[in-house]
């Protein structure tokens, strides 16, 4: 047996590379640079290599080979258009992640300790958040484009561990961050035994762990559909926990408010797009002529999960949980551009991630900035009247939520329309009613936060609105500039997504 | 530059004006709200004088892409049908302005908010009428519902908040409906000669439907239409939030944005359905009778005058309904001039209405009493506009009402008969509050009342004479509408039923 | 093509049982430091699986990372928060025993079921050919070509999990820890010269100087500051009572 | 048909006038009236003038028509503003510009005090060009404005003095109850429009030939239940005696001379359909029959002088409604009934707003008494009022009552018989209680009050009645005349056979009618001129005097049938609107709030718990699995 | 014998992983299961590799202990500070969060 040299296409790996080069320089910052000095080198090390992921990406966004990596990576139009999703998304959360009062001082230090005083007095930060963040970044560019399981399942803890730990930072009320952070990581180490097994199954069932090679089993119809059903229904229970489709969404609304509201912004937009970018390759190119096995419960588990995500989103008195559900219900949508299963539903997802990511993005951006002096203030009740208070703040609010519900002018209502119409193009009626009804469910309850902030008077309870750093400010107004845009005018986007988005095989 | 977009620019221009004006130049800021309001109407009529009434074809036409992978336009055009509409929204719309010069006081925001509010209203007025492109209309039909929201919760009174949400969730339910729709017809085109969402070329798509997808589909715009209309029993959000808003947003809820509804069955219900509409038929015209009689009662019930107005509407739309549905020429133009008609008594109505209770500071009907003669031109304004919506011979309510009655009475004599029912019981509901209020002995706390300022006689003039002069002499509108109505019937293979007993002549 | 040779049966046979049972007691025992080791002993057992099926490097790999790395980190944390630490086996959290159990017998049920009814449509191959140039060659061929772009990417996972352990672990110094002189100048300044000669180590005065049993003070009590906070606090510190010095004994035994 | 462009001052002078006053406002006080009655008097100048022009013109050349405008136009729905003045219309169009025009000279007196005379007159006008609209218009559509027109201005008029609200009632009443009828109009509009094909006079005359026998029975009681409304005949007569409310002018014009014969105008004008529709033409004669004998009725117990002259008119406009009913021998004389009335009851009521004027507005004939010798010209106008309607020859009552009487004998069989009976009986119990009237106001012993200080009205307005009274005198000889008045309408309703047989001789026909006449004065002299009078109405009556009083039960008749289940029903309907309807839009919202409580449970902040969830879904994907490859 | 045997005993330990997370409170025991649950995967990799005679499954097998490995560290390092925090390694006492 002759060894092959690996020959890699760095140019084409070039924006994973520097994002993992971006990150363990950070690393190295953090062991040798002083503390003073590390906060801006690790901010301006994180955004640098992003934006030069970035740029590296634009400059082979035309490329598409299967060989990228020897197989273990396609790079197409499909993982282009992702990749650059997270990246943008990564660089605005970035911007939040910047603004440190999100995060403790020391998470060693036990919650009300005088260790943890005196290291806030000392004005300590966790700076590796920064390599942490670009860990995870690194791993979502890679999982949307892995071709083969192995380098899917390596890219699906690259882009868990991290936000593990980050989960756990919150600077205030630590208890429930630091819980947030064990539930997510039994819960995702949970799943991901499962995926694990799945991806076992799919081997034993193609002999082949490569997405081309099952797809390939899958036409020729050799091998045995029990595992191939086993395969795909236990690696689906692993990339249906990463996008919170029920019932495998459970971490999600405790994550969500536990975890620093920086790192949930990112947390819900980034890794959303990166997992769906996995779903829709893995079922686009390994399982589409499969479609008769997975399709069916997977039309049960989006309409399960819209109408779930929606129903209980109306009773939440907490926003980041309510935006956790309102996430959920989102998921459901998009899991209609799964079962799509044709290029149109492959264009409206991806569309659908980036506007979603984005205002998703935006939105907990502005949550950072709703403050008692006890930190941020999550329950609603409070929120009453935020529209008198700072009137911008509240109506660029809104406009998240209306985009959220799918009205239209707002991006939430392109996605919205060209998920659904892919969904029903395909077939799934059932899909496009559920959908319609669930929207319904889920204006109530984004109404009702604009009721609470515009027509009730503000109550007298130290609740108000910092002045946004220059950086959160940027996020939010880019966030919210790219959410109306999208609304009034997508066409560019759009045709762009319809020419560039393609699987290769 | 395009007649109609250009209108429709006029008012976005305008906000932007007003937006820059300083916030304490409260006059200045009314005065550039009023100016933009009065070019529109002034262009409003030349469109109207420069339009061909023989054409059945859409004038003014200007399509520009949009969407194109969705093959959605930014298309726009007026047939008689939508320019009369326009017509009324743009003539009402510096009524509105003048006569609630000082209802933007005691909202939640400024003045200026609440102009700009109107403005960008006043765009999506014509703007919705004006569309030719199905996802057009779509949009600006849900984004409407917005700035008419936020009026209402802003600026009303009494339970305004809970009247928005009402209002607002109501709307939305019913247009995610019709989203569903029209994702049914963009996949239904998309099938058939390629994805458009042009009204005359989706017009053709129901030669490709079966029976059960056309009942649906024309079910999901019906319903969202009939929310709008609001047809029995789908309105109980519309005495609510009549009783809530300014008068002047009444004025624009019931007089324009309430047409939608009606203007949709027309346009879009009957246009891209044909056979749908006809299976339905029977239903609808039950419902609408049901409206009339019930709208009535209710109104005839009513202790506060807002919803007093809000119930005779429904009375009134449950005529536009059966008119339309009638399917002959007198039907349909009756209805469509009935919009108009409507527009202008319901306008007087409320405007009237509204000076009654912010001069008593109060809406109860049993509160006023023998304004006649303390008031007598704020009194014979409201009497003149009650003898319009009672249909009194000579006012305009009268033409329109009788078409439809005729029309409907041609091939459903039924409906027409317990309709007329509803003329009886319009005397009641008209003059039992023209008698507690207007008559009697002047009542304590009436006697100060001061009569209409010249503003206000400005303001209301214009709408009592269309009123009058449009009972008279309803030809230069009815020659716009004939052709647009009888262009529909034909299209739906509708001719007028023969006299009966001349057939054999 | 594969023959599963009789050996090989017998052991699966012995083994096998076993390793299940295993498992099972996991579940059942109290004490988290059983469990742990019942775990080292599935994990034995499946690196003797993998050896029996030509998997060669793996099984030692098993056994170092897992039995040798992993578990040791295990039983060192259990160490840490208290080994004999043991688990209430009796059920919280209301209504959720039965649903579990009800779900993981249908979980393992229908899937076992469904691997009986699987077939996979060709008869084993075996590792024969795969592993002609020796399984170590094979492996690494695979590794080091095919496989090497998640080979390296996974040095990230690594790189994460040292600094994920370091941020929640690692104490940073907020204070500078104080030198000997400052110390000894804080003992002096304080109230009373009680503590200036430092503090008594574990055991002293008393019968038995184990790091758990507390010194005496001159008035025969036990001093509380001798003992390791962290023991005091797990409820390891022993009575001091039974090793005080209560009545001297002064009655000289003879030698013999 | 030969055209005209002048017609359309006939309604736009007084219309204008009416515009003017009311926008013009108080600036109008000064010379307001002058205005209206000027204007009132110039359309009956061209009224005139129409005539002359008329009369120039060859019989079959008379009528005459002006398009004004295309007014409504759909598909084959075509109403011109049209005015028709045919020999039918120009009868009303003087009668209603004559008398108005005097009614308004008589008010200029009687409203000067009332600070609102300019309103009182605008309205007036407003009236006439309306009731010109409804005798001209040339399609029953533009009947209809005026038909509504007139409604909404005696609305107005009766509610003038809305400020007390028993007088703003009666108004809404009066509308209301109008309004029943404008939807038999309605109706008969719709009928004829999906049956005939038109709406005309014209079209649907022609039409008529045609058209089956149902079409036209329909349309003809669609047609008489709207007449039924607006001449307060059976079973909607219930609003004109509320109607009295009004300026006492107003009863005299609009509810005695013009606005409450418009039923009758509107059979008559359609007797194209009720000629070929024997079954409507039966229902119109009955209505006619048994109102003639209500109205008669609710007369004899009446006291309010108003209110006696109101159930007097209900009672006389029966009879032409009758006769309209008998066909083309009664056409003529229901409109020759009509004439006459509107002059003796017009002039009657003026007198009863004369005395009113000269008793304090006292309207109780049980507190008057010898007015005879306090205002001689009333009483003596009114005299020649009263000797016209009991039908007393040679005055104006006599004739056209007479005709009618004998019309309805020669009705043929039990049918004739009955209906000539009860006319007769009619005529007797008119006879007195208008005897009644006139005994307890005039000379009978005086009953008022000491501070009372009964006068003679002001010649402004004793003119108008005194050339009432002439006309009471008059016409009736000068409409039988030669047959002068059947010969003149016999265009308008075809040639028609004269009767050859005659049931009763008509010498016969008119001795019996003296005779009832004779029966009911004499009873009537002996009740109340040869007996005390009580100034308060006696309570100790009999059932049917309590019942008449009450007019015999119509309105609790309405209120028991009507009204109280109508409120019953609209109070349900608000009910069920909040309850039901809105009740079942916050259950939706409910339930999606309670499920979304109910599902919240699901997560119960246990890891261990959502793990659980995490292995269901995975049972259930393998479960399916398991039945998909079973 | 059939190398399915395997499989079976894969499942089962696979089951009594999960079942282990869902009924043990102790986070380290919890997750010592699902570390079982790992190797119950593993050892379904290793009898498919041989099975299909191919490495791949040795090799993801491979990986899976790495990664593993990984876990654990950070793993252990969340409970630890968790348990400093509230003295406690129940995972039944970090339910805060909810509804």
């Amino acid at each position: 047996m002759e060894f092959i040299s690996p020959v890699l296409n760095y140019a084409q790996l070039a924006p994973i590379l520097i994002v993992l080069a971006g990150a363990l320089i950070g690393v190295l910052i953090e062991a040798f640079a002083p503390r003073a000095s590390r906060f801006s080198s690790q901010l301006f090390i994180t955004i640098f290599s992003l934006v030069a992921s970035f740029a590296a990406l634009v400059r082979v966004r035309n490329e598409s080979s299967t060989d990228a990596a020897m197989g273990s990576v396609a790079f197409d139009g499909a993982g282009v258009l992702l990749q650059g999703s997270i990246l943008i998304i990564a660089i605005l959360s970035t911007f939040l992640i910047a603004d440190q009062e999100n995060f403790t001082a020391l998470a060693a230090s036990v919650p009300g300790s005088e260790e943890e005083r005196t290291a806030l007095q000392t004005d300590l930060r966790v700076t590796e958040v920064f390599p942490l963040t670009l860990f995870a970044v690194a791993g979502m560019l890679l999982f949307p484009l892995s071709s083969d399981l192995i380098t899917l399942f390596v890219a699906l803890e690259v882009l868990s561990l991290p936000l593990y730990l980050m989960a756990g930072l919150a600077r205030r009320r630590r208890l429930l961050s630091q819980e947030s952070a064990l539930k997510y990581f039994l819960l995702g180490a949970f799943s991901s035994a499962f995926f694990l097994l799945g991806i076992a199954y799919l081997y034993g069932y193609s002999g082949s762990i490569t997405l081309v090679g099952i797809q390939q089993s899958v036409v020729g119809g050799a091998g045995n559909d029990v595992f191939l059903l086993l395969g795909v229904a236990f690696v689906s229970v692993g990339l249906l926990f990463k996008v919170g489709a029920v019932p495998f969404h459970a971490w999600s609304p405790d994550v969500y408010q536990g975890a620093p509201t920086a790192v949930t912004g990112f947390m819900a937009a980034a890794t959303k797009v990166a997992a769906f970018g996995a779903i829709l390759r893995i079922f686009y190119v390994s399982f589409a002529n499969a479609e008769w096995s997975w399709k069916p419960a997977m039309v049960v588990i989006a309409i399960i999960t819209m109408v779930f995500g929606s129903a209980v989103a109306i009773t939440q008195r907490d926003v980041k949980r309510m935006l956790a559900y309102s996430s959920i219900a989102h998921a459901g949508f998009l899991l209609s551009g799964v079962i799509a299963l044709s290029k149109s539903g492959l264009d409206a997802s991806i569309f659908y991630l980036f506007a979603y990511g984005i205002a998703t993005v935006g939105a907990f951006g502005i949550v950072t900035l709703v403050r008692d002096s006890s930190g941020e203030v999550g329950d609603l009740n409070r929120w009453s009247g935020l529209g008198k208070r700072s009137p911008i703040l509240a109506s660029t609010f809104a406009l998240f939520l209306l985009a959220f519900a799918g009205i239209p002018l707002t991006s939430g209502f392109v996605g919205k329309f060209s998920i659904f119409s892919a969904a029903y193009e395909s077939g799934s009626t059932s899909i496009l009613i559920a959908g319609v009804l669930s929207s319904a469910i889920a204006a109530f309850f984004y109404i009702r936060v604009i009721v609470l902030m515009f027509f009730k008077d503000p109550v007298e309870d130290g609740t108000s609105v910092v002045i946004p750093s220059a950086l959160t400010t940027v996020t939010i107004s880019v966030s919210a500039v790219v959410t109306l845009i999208l609304g009034v005018y997508p066409a560019p986007l759009i045709d762009f997504i319809t020419n560039t988005a393609l699987f290769i095989r | 530059m395009n007649a109609l977009t250009t209108m429709m620019l006029l008012p976005i221009l305008g906000s932007l004006l007003v937006a820059v004006i300083p916030n304490d130049q409260v006059l200045r800021i009314k005065q550039a709200a009023l100016g933009t309001t009065l070019l529109v109407a002034i262009s409003g009529v030349l469109v109207w004088m420069r339009f061909d009434s023989a054409n059945t074809s859409f004038q003014f036409t200007q399509s520009v892409a949009w969407i194109p992978s969705f093959g959605i336009n930014y298309a726009v055009g007026v047939d008689g049908l939508s320019l009369v509409l326009i017509l009324m929204s743009v003539l009402l719309a510096p009524i509105v302005v003048l006569a609630g010069w000082n209802e933007s006081e005691g909202g939640r925001w400024s003045a200026k908010v609440f102009y700009i509010l109107i403005l960008v209203l006043e765009t999506m007025m014509i703007g919705v009428f004006a569309a030719t492109d199905v996802f057009l209309f779509y949009v600006i039909f849900e984004a409407m519902l917005i700035p008419v929201y936020f009026l209402i919760g802003g600026y009303g009174s009494g339970e305004r908040a809970a009247a928005a949400v009402k209002f607002l969730l109501y709307s939305l339910f019913g247009g995610l409906l019709m989203l569903a729709s029209i994702i049914g017809l963009y996949v239904i085109s998309g099938r058939n000669g390629g994805h458009t969402f042009d009204i005359t070329k989706l017009s053709e798509m129901h030669n490709y439907m079966s029976s059960t997808t056309q009942n649906l589909l024309f079910l999901g715009f019906f319903i969202a239409f009939a929310i709008k209309a609001p047809v029995w029993p789908l309105h109980t959000w519309l005495p609510d939030a009549a009783a809530s808003a300014t008068p002047g947003t009444s004025v624009l809820l019931l007089g324009v944005l309430d047409k939608v509804g009606t203007f949709g069955m027309i346009r879009f219900c009957l246009a891209l359905f044909p056979d749908a509409s006809k299976t339905f038929t029977p239903i609808i015209m039950t419902l609408a009778v049901i409206s009339i009689i019930y709208g009535a009662f209710l109104a005839i019930g009513a202790t506060d005058i807002k919803r007093l107005i809000a119930y005779t509407s429904i009375s009134h739309f449950g005529f536009i309904t059966m008119g339309i549905f009638a399917m002959t020429a007198q039907g349909h133009s009756g209805a469509t001039l009935y919009m108009f008609n409507h527009g202008f008594s319901t306008a007087a109505l409320f405007l009237v209405a509204g000076w009654m209770s912010a001069r008593r500071g109060s809406t109860t009907i049993a509160d006023f009493g023998g304004l006649q003669r303390v008031t007598p031109v704020m009194a014979w304004s409201f009497f003149i506009a009650g003898m319009s919506s009672l249909a009194l011979p000579g006012l305009s309510s009268f033409v329109s009402e009788f078409l439809v009655l005729v029309g409907t009475f041609t091939r459903y004599p039924v409906a027409a008969i317990i309709a007329t029912f509803g003329i009886v019981l319009a005397a009641l509901y008209i003059l039992i509050p023209v008698q507690k209020a207007l008559h009697g002995p002047t009542t304590p706390g009436n006697e100060n009342l001061p009569d209409l300022n010249l503003r206000e006689k400005i303001a209301i003039a214009p709408v009592i004479a269309v009123i009058v002069a449009l009972g008279f002499y309803p030809s230069p509108l009815l020659n716009v509408i004939n052709p647009a109505s009888a262009h529909v019937l034909e299209l739906q293979g509708f001719t007028d039923p023969t006299p009966s007993d001349s057939a054999g002549k | 093509m594969l023959e599963i040779q009789t050996p090989e049966t017998i052991m699966f046979w012995i083994l096998a049982p076993v390793a299940v049972l295993a498992a099972l007691g996991m579940l059942l025992v109290k004490k988290a430091v059983h469990s742990a080791l019942l775990l080292a002993w599935v994990m034995i057992t499946l690196a003797i699986f993998y050896i029996a099926q030509d998997a060669v490097f793996l099984g030692i790999v098993q056994i170092v990372v897992y039995t040798g790395a992993v578990m040791m980190l295990f039983l060192f944390i259990l160490m840490l928060v208290g080994v004999d630490a043991s688990d209430s086996l009796t059920e919280t959290i209301s209504g959720l025993r039965p649903i579990a159990i009800t779900a993981a017998i249908g979980f393992g049920g229908i899937f076992v079921s469904l691997i009986g009814r699987a077939t996979i449509g060709h008869k084993p191959y075996g590792l024969e050919f795969a592993n002609t140039n020796g399984n170590v060659e094979g492996l690494a061929q695979k590794l080091f070509s095919t496989y090497v772009w998640p080979f390296e990417v996974i040095s990230a996972l690594l790189v994460t999990a040292a600094l994920g352990a370091m941020v929640l672990a690692h104490h940073q110094r907020t204070i500078a820890r104080p030198s000997q002189r400052e110390q000894s100048i804080a003992r002096f300044r304080t109230g009373s010269l009680g503590g200036a000669a430092g503090l008594p180590s574990p055991g002293v005065f008393a019968r038995h100087n184990a790091v758990d049993v507390p010194a005496l003070l001159p008035d025969g009590s036990a001093a509380p500051t001798s003992i390791s906070a962290t023991l005091k606090a797990r409820g390891d510190m022993l009575e001091s009572q039974s090793f005080e010095l209560g009545e001297v004994d002064n009655t000289v035994t003879e030698e013999k | 048909m030969t055209t005209s462009t002048s017609l359309v001052y006939l309604i736009a002078l007084p219309l204008a006038g009416a515009v003017i006053l009311l926008l013009a406002g108080r600036r109008a006080d000064k010379w307001g009236h002058l205005l209206a009655t000027a204007l009132s008097a110039s359309s009956f100048g061209v009224g005139l003038y129409q005539l002359s022009q008329m009369l120039s013109r060859p019989t079959e050349e008379r009528a005459v028509t002006q398009k004004l405008f295309t007014w409504i136009s759909v598909g084959s729905f075509n109403i011109d503003a049209g005015i028709l003045l045919d020999q039918l219309s120009i009868c009303f169009v003087l009668l209603i510009t004559g008398v108005g025009t005097l009614i308004h000279i008589y008010s200029i007196s009687y409203m000067s005090h009332d600070e609102n005379r300019r309103r009182f007159f605008a309205y007036l006008n407003l009236f006439i060009a309306s009731m010109l609209l409804l005798v001209l218009g040339d399609s029953y559509l533009n009947l209809y404005v005026g038909w509504e027109g007139v409604g909404l201005a005696s609305y107005l008029l009766i509610g003038f003095w809305n400020q007390k609200p028993a007088y703003a009632t009666a108004s809404k009443k009066a509308f209301v109850m109008n309004r029943i009828g404008d939807m038999g109009l309605s109706f008969a509009i719709m009928i004829a429009f999906a049956t005939l094909g038109s709406v005309s006079f014209s079209g649907v005359e022609e039409a008529s030939h045609t058209a089956s026998q149902a079409t036209l029975t329909a349309i003809g009681i669609m047609l008489l239940i709207a007449a039924a409304g607006k001449s307060a005949q059976f079973p909607l007569q219930a609003w004109l005696g509320d109607a009295m409310a009004g300026p006492t002018p107003v009863s005299a014009l609009i509810h005695a001379a013009t606005m409450v014969t418009a039923g009758v105008y509107l059979i008559v004008r359609s007797h194209f359909i009720f000629d070929a529709a024997p079954t409507a033409q039966l229902l119109v004669v009955l209505v006619g029959a048994v109102t003639l004998t209500f109205g008669a009725l609710v007369g004899t117990a009446k006291d309010d002088i108003k209110k006696a002259l109101a159930a007097s008119t209900m009672s006389q406009i029966g009879y032409m409604i009758l006769a309209a009913g008998l066909g083309p021998a009664g056409y003529a004389f229901a409109i020759m009934h009509l004439l006459t009335h509107g002059f003796f009851k017009a002039g009657m009521f003026l007198g009863a707003g004369s005395v009113m004027h000269g008793m304090n507005d006292q309207v109780n004939m049980r507190r008057y008494g010898a007015l005879r010798k306090f205002m001689p010209i009333t009483f003596a106008t009114f005299g020649l009022g009263y000797l016209a309607i009991i039908g007393v020859p040679p005055f104006a009552g006599f004739y056209s009552k007479d005709a009618i009487i004998e019309t309805a004998f020669n009705a043929g069989g039990i049918k004739g018989i009955l209906l000539g009976s009860t006319a007769l009986l009619g005529a007797a119990i008119t006879a007195f209680y208008m005897t009644r009237v006139m005994v307890l106001t005039f000379t009978s012993p005086e009953r008022w009050e000491k501070d009372q200080h009964p006068h003679e009205s002001p010649w402004l307005m004793w003119l108008p009645m005194a050339i009432l009274a002439i006309g009471s005198v008059s016409t009736g000889f000068l409409f039988t005349r030669g047959d002068s008045l059947v010969h003149w309408l016999s265009p308008v309703f075809g040639e028609h056979e004269a009767h050859e047989e005659h049931f009763l001789p008509v010498i016969v026909v008119s001795g019996l009618a003296l005779t009832a006449v004779v029966i009911g004065v004499s009873i009537a002299l002996v009740k109340y001129q040869f007996s005390d009078v009580d100034a308060e109405a006696p309570q100790n009556v009999s059932i049917f005097t309590r019942i008449a009083r009450k007019d015999l039960l119509q309105d609790s008749f309405n209120e028991s049938v009507f009204m109280r289940p109508g409120q019953a029903l609209t109070r349900l309907l608000v009910k069920t609107d909040d309850k039901v309807i809105d009740g079942t839009v916050r259950l939706v919202g409910t339930t999606a709030i309670g499920t979304g409580s109910a599902l919240r449970k699901t997560q119960t902040g246990f890891a261990r718990s959502y793990a659980v969830l995490i292995l269901i879904g995975a049972v259930a994907l393998i479960a399916g699995i398991w039945v998909v490859t079973q | 014998m059939s190398p399915y045997n395997y499989l079976y005993v894969a499942g089962l330990l696979f089951t009594i992983g999960a079942v282990g997370v869902v009924v043990r409170r102790n986070a380290i025991v919890v997750f010592m299961c699902i570390e079982l649950m790992l190797n119950a995967a593993n050892l379904t990799l290793v009898t498919f590799s041989r099975i299909n005679g191919t490495l791949d499954g040795q090799v993801v097998a491979f990986f899976t202990m790495v990664v593993a490995a990984c876990e654990v560290v950070v793993g252990l390092a969340i409970i630890v500070t968790i348990y400093r925090s509230r003295r406690s390694a129940s995972i039944d006492d970090a339910s805060l969060l909810k509804r």
